[in-house]
């Protein structure tokens, strides 16, 4: 174990500017990758729910 | 031996990918928690400080997955793409669109992570170094296979004029990659120093494996999530889609 | 008023819709700034000294890249007689157009030169008069260039002939942009360049579009 | 600055407004007048001396075989290009002279496509009356589009239409720009009958509503009455 | 093969009629190259030493900037589409058309560089590497540039686009041409940077005119 | 490679040059059929279940509205933008397969200019002669430009012609290319009533030599016979 205070692992040495800011961005990017595709998906879909409401109305 | 194509076919068509990517991405997602937690662990609490670096060079859990991803990504997607032009399957296209913005930001990732690595280690975010500067023109590379194929509304115009521009790309990708023969550079003698205690390198060497497995997996699914969404874009007219559980309900 | 509005409206409408054109703008500004550290080495020192001179160069050309877009298209498929033939005053038609492609082609380079900046390792102080250089320089690179665009519309070989006639008229904001920046890295003070170069925009503000205006109808005669 | 139809037609020879509405039967003062009109192109010299007089309601058919210099004369009445001798008069007053006041009440839609290929007909649209310094909205853009036989039209990018329905987008101008005089370059073109019918009959109000047209066109014009200018 | 010569015969003649074309291509090259002593500044040490990069990056932009002609005028008044249509294989066109561009955009090049060569005071062996190394290097630029200008036809935003997809495809060319003179300057040898070049055009020679025929074919669709 | 047409029309189905004598009061059969032909653009089917035989001597009107897919249509027949479905058939081999041997018998002039506005008639019509791999002598060149009534513009450069002139030089093809097949997108845009009638006859006299033609129009086509398919 490397660390004896959570305030030393949040500090990193004296390089915290430079790990954390690596890899906060890191996982900004990785969750919100994830969220723009699934957005992009729902997007998508209710289009194609919306389309397929009005084909039913237009067959009634 | 036709048989096996029409399989093969069955397997390459938008209709049947689709429930199946839908079946495999949760599994991608589980396993990149498992070992993202594995790999982060190890990043922060089992490797050890490093002597020369501090504690700054555990920037190289992310910053290597991430190179070597952004990479392999590219490698991948000109496959793809080339595939598609030859057999004028559909879905090659779709996955060659789906993994882009993926690569993208993971030579994206290998550039910031570098910068902020770069600024402690040699004083500046970034030098015009062989290593630095092919992966930037690699993540130009991408940026124009994405703005080419937005700037085209036909997909299917699209995707062959994206293939072209990949495999000629690919050509690309090891001259730049071997072009640091010609340069003296800054980028290699850092990682090396880094590796003195083997002792240490073992499990720094393990940390980055199970980190770089962990950007695997995310890249799969999330490329699968994509590519899922692409399918349904494309195929809005079709039967199948409007057949779908989801859009029925 | 509202037509000034609206064609600056529809100019950048036609940005967006040509989709990316202003991303693209951007990133050729980024690849030629990447290149001459790969065709002049990596040396860090060597490059922080032509750095100011670098970023100059690229935000000129990729202005005067865009040029050629700023009426040209217009002028093919028709569209320009019909603003020559407007009831609004052309002189405002023809300012509109400018503020558009500062927009879209000037702007864009200011915000992202900083970021340029610190890759050829300027310090805070050198970025915001680099910053400051070209808020000033962009505006006057799109008025000046619009006299050029306007003059060599429909003429053969336009494009390159467009770059002949502009790129000398572009050397005094060269010259005092770049110097402002290298003023200021050399201790001498920035002020006098900066002054200069915010004349010649009042200048050129003043002048630019009555010429541009005056050489679009004589383009189209 | 929104349009105010009145107040344009009262610019320049203010009389110009009481001739608006057609009074048959009467002779009617002339509202363009061309006198001894020349134009020169390269070496030759394409027409001379050519002279007529427009009163509203009345339109001109300018004729003449391929390369006789149509398109020249109808771009020397606009003011595009200027002509070698000759004046143009409007309302009384040479057109260079009137600058955007003649400009506000003329319409000239040439050869060329004039439209821009990326916007849909109704960006199109709606922007060229905004650069006239004019606002129209939705419903007024539509209305125009749905006239001219583009309606699911109005929101494809103009780039993918045919070359009839480009020629429609740029011709729904005419009714949306409420100007006086017409300067139609062969808008037939590329129309199929349906819609030659229809822009005839558009024609055919704008004169009956004291407008002015000048036209040229190779088929024969569906359009009653009309002088002819034969180069 | 008549079809060949004849299609570069229509080109270089084009070239001609509009007319100044090739003329303006060459000053564009000057005049980027004369930017730089004057953004920065006049130390003739700096200069010499930046001098191989320099002029390589103004080859590479002036070629690029003449890419946009090569196949979007053909395109734009439909000749493109007659060409496609022709009974001639397009492949033979295409390589015409390549080879066309080459003789009216990196011949001039190759031919002034020396010139603007002995301005920054580079010497005569460091000369002749120069024009040899832009020898190899600008047909491969026109081969690059062409597959680019073919699949950039008719889209929104193409000029831009294009040297957005062209540029990264040219840092091989740049670095092995500007490495030439460098290690020539510091005594390494040039052979080996020559070679290299010589061994991607002979790949481009082969490959260009096929990616640029299957991407013109994919424009037109 | 100098052309020669008896050589090219061999290639292919090799009865098909006996074909080119007309044979008046026999069945021909036909050299160009296309059937159950679709075509889709963006998300609107155009049309669909298209078919059609056109025997030597034969000639087929493509009429519809503006927009009903009349280009599209020619397009596809020429290989420019494949059709979604269906099969187009050259002496009976399908067209994709064909290839050049397909391009060499036919010619398509579409709505665009299609000519280099630097250029003079002249070298436009030797280049483009050029381009097919066949050289055309100056005395050829000038006749068919004359024949077109381009007299004394051989050496204008084109961007100074007039629509109507333009749209000439692009015709002059027809008589210097030797094609079999004639594919023309509204070939009398633009044209006056004397070059009208001139096209009419020339394209009935290629029929007359056992020639095949698709073409499309919004006006009356002074053609006798014809097969029309209707969008
Ligand atoms: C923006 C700056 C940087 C970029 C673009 C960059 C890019 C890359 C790339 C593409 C790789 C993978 C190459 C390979 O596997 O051989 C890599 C690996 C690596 N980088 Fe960086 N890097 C940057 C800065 C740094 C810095 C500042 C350091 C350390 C001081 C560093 C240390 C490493 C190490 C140790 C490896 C893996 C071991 C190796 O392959 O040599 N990088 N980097
Ligand atoms: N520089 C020049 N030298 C000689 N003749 C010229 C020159 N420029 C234009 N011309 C001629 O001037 C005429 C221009 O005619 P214009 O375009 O007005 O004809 P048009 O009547 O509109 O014909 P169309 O019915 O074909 O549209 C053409 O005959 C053209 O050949
Ligand atoms: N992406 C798209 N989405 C929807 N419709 C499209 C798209 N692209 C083209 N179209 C439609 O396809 C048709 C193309 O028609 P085409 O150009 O073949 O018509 P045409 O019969 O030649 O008409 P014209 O007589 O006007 O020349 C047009 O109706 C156009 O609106
Ligand atoms: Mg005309
Ligand atoms: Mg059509």
């Amino acid at each position: 174990m490397n660390w004896n205070s959570p305030a030393e692992f949040f500090a990193m040495g004296g390089y915290a500017l430079y790990v954390w800011g690596s890899f906060v961005v890191c996982a900004v990017i990785m969750v919100m990758e994830p969220m723009l595709a699934k957005m992009r998906q729902k997007t998508i879909l209710r289009a194609l729910h919306r389309e397929r409401l009005a084909q039913e109305l237009d067959k009634q | 031996m036709s048989n096996r194509i029409i399989h093969w076919f069955k397997f390459a068509s938008p209709q049947s990918f689709y429930p199946l990517a839908g079946k495999m991405i949760p599994w991608f997602w589980a396993l990149t928690a498992v070992f993202g937690a594995i790999g982060l662990w190890i990043s922060f609490f089992v490797a050890p400080t490093d002597a020369v670096q501090g504690e700054g060079y555990r920037i190289i859990f992310i910053h290597v997955p991430a190179s070597w991803m952004s990479m392999f990504i590219y490698m991948v997607m000109a496959a793809w793409a080339g595939l598609g032009l030859a057999l004028n399957t559909r879905l090659s296209g779709m996955m060659a669109q789906a993994l882009a913005p993926t690569g993208a930001l993971m030579a994206f990732i290998s550039l910031w992570t570098g910068a902020f690595w770069g600024k402690p280690m040699w004083g500046t975010w970034w030098v015009w170094d062989a290593r630095l500067t092919s992966e930037l023109i690699l993540f130009f590379l991408y940026i124009g296979f994405i703005a080419l194929q937005a700037a085209i509304d036909d997909p299917r115009r699209a995707d062959k004029a994206g293939a072209i521009l990949a495999l000629v790309g690919v050509v690309n990708v090891p001259i730049i990659y071997f072009s640091v023969k010609w340069w003296n550079t800054l980028h290699q003698g850092a990682s090396v120093s880094m590796m003195k205690s083997p002792s240490m390198a073992q499990t720094m060497l393990w940390g980055m494996l199970i980190m770089a497995l962990c950007f695997w997996m995310y890249s799969i699914a999330v490329a699968l999530m994509r590519v899922r969404a692409i399918i349904l874009e494309r195929e809005t007219h079709t039967e199948w889609v409007k057949e779908l559980p989801e859009v029925k309900q | 008023m509202s037509a000034f509005l609206a064609i600056i409206r529809r100019d950048l409408l036609l940005a967006m819709r040509r989709k990316s054109e202003v991303l693209t703008a951007l990133f050729f500004f980024i690849i030629v700034v990447s290149l001459f550290p790969l065709g002049i080495g990596p040396e860090p020192q060597l490059l922080k000294k032509i750095a100011p001179g670098i970023l100059w160069v690229a935000a000129l050309l990729s202005t005067m890249l865009s040029l050629n877009r700023l009426f040209a298209t217009d002028h093919a498929d028709g569209t320009l007689e019909q603003l020559v033939l407007s009831p609004t005053p052309l002189g405002l038609l023809v300012a509109g157009k400018i503020v558009a492609h500062w927009l879209t082609s000037g702007l864009p380079l200011v915000l992202l030169a900083p970021v340029l900046g610190v890759q050829f390792d300027l310090d805070a102080s050198a970025l915001g008069i680099l910053v400051g250089a070209l808020l000033l320089g962009t505006p006057l690179l799109s008025l000046i260039g619009a006299i050029g665009a306007a003059l060599t519309l429909g003429v053969r070989g336009g494009g390159v002939l467009l770059s002949l006639l502009v790129l000398p008229l572009y050397v005094p904001a060269l010259i005092f942009g770049a110097g402002a920046v290298e003023a200021h890295i050399s201790g001498l003070g920035a002020t006098g360049h900066l002054s200069l170069l915010a004349a010649l925009l009042a200048l050129a503000a003043f002048f630019a579009p009555w010429a541009t205006t005056a050489a679009l109808r004589v383009s189209l005669e | 600055m929104p349009f105010d139809p009145g107040n344009s037609r009262k610019a320049g020879f203010d009389a110009g407004f009481l001739f608006r509405t057609p009074i048959s039967g009467t002779i009617r003062p002339s509202m363009l007048s061309v006198s001894d009109l020349s134009c020169i192109r390269g070496e030759r010299r394409l027409f001379s001396g050519l002279g007529f007089d427009l009163a509203p309601g009345e339109w001109l058919h300018v004729q003449g075989e391929n390369g006789s210099g149509k398109t020249t004369l109808l771009r020397a009445l606009v003011g595009l290009s200027p002509p070698a001798e000759g004046e143009i008069i409007w309302r009384g007053e040479p057109t260079h002279r009137l600058g955007e006041d003649y400009r506000r009440e003329m319409l000239y839609l040439g050869h060329h496509g004039a439209v821009k290929e990326e916007l849909t007909p109704l960006e199109n649209l709606k922007l060229a009356a905004a650069l006239d310094g004019r606002s129209l909205d939705d419903r007024e853009a539509m209305a125009a589009l749905h006239r001219f036989g583009l309606k699911g039209r109005e929101e494809l990018p103009v780039r993918f239409l045919s070359a009839g329905q480009k020629r429609r987008v740029l011709l729904a101008r005419l009714v949306t720009r409420n100007a006086v005089l017409w300067v139609l370059d062969e808008p037939f073109t590329a129309l199929d009958v349906k819609a030659v019918d229809m822009l005839s009959a558009l024609i055919g109000e704008h004169l009956a509503d004291g407008g002015l047209a000048v036209l040229t066109s190779h088929q024969p014009m569906p359009i009653p009455g009309g002088k002819v200018a034969r180069l």
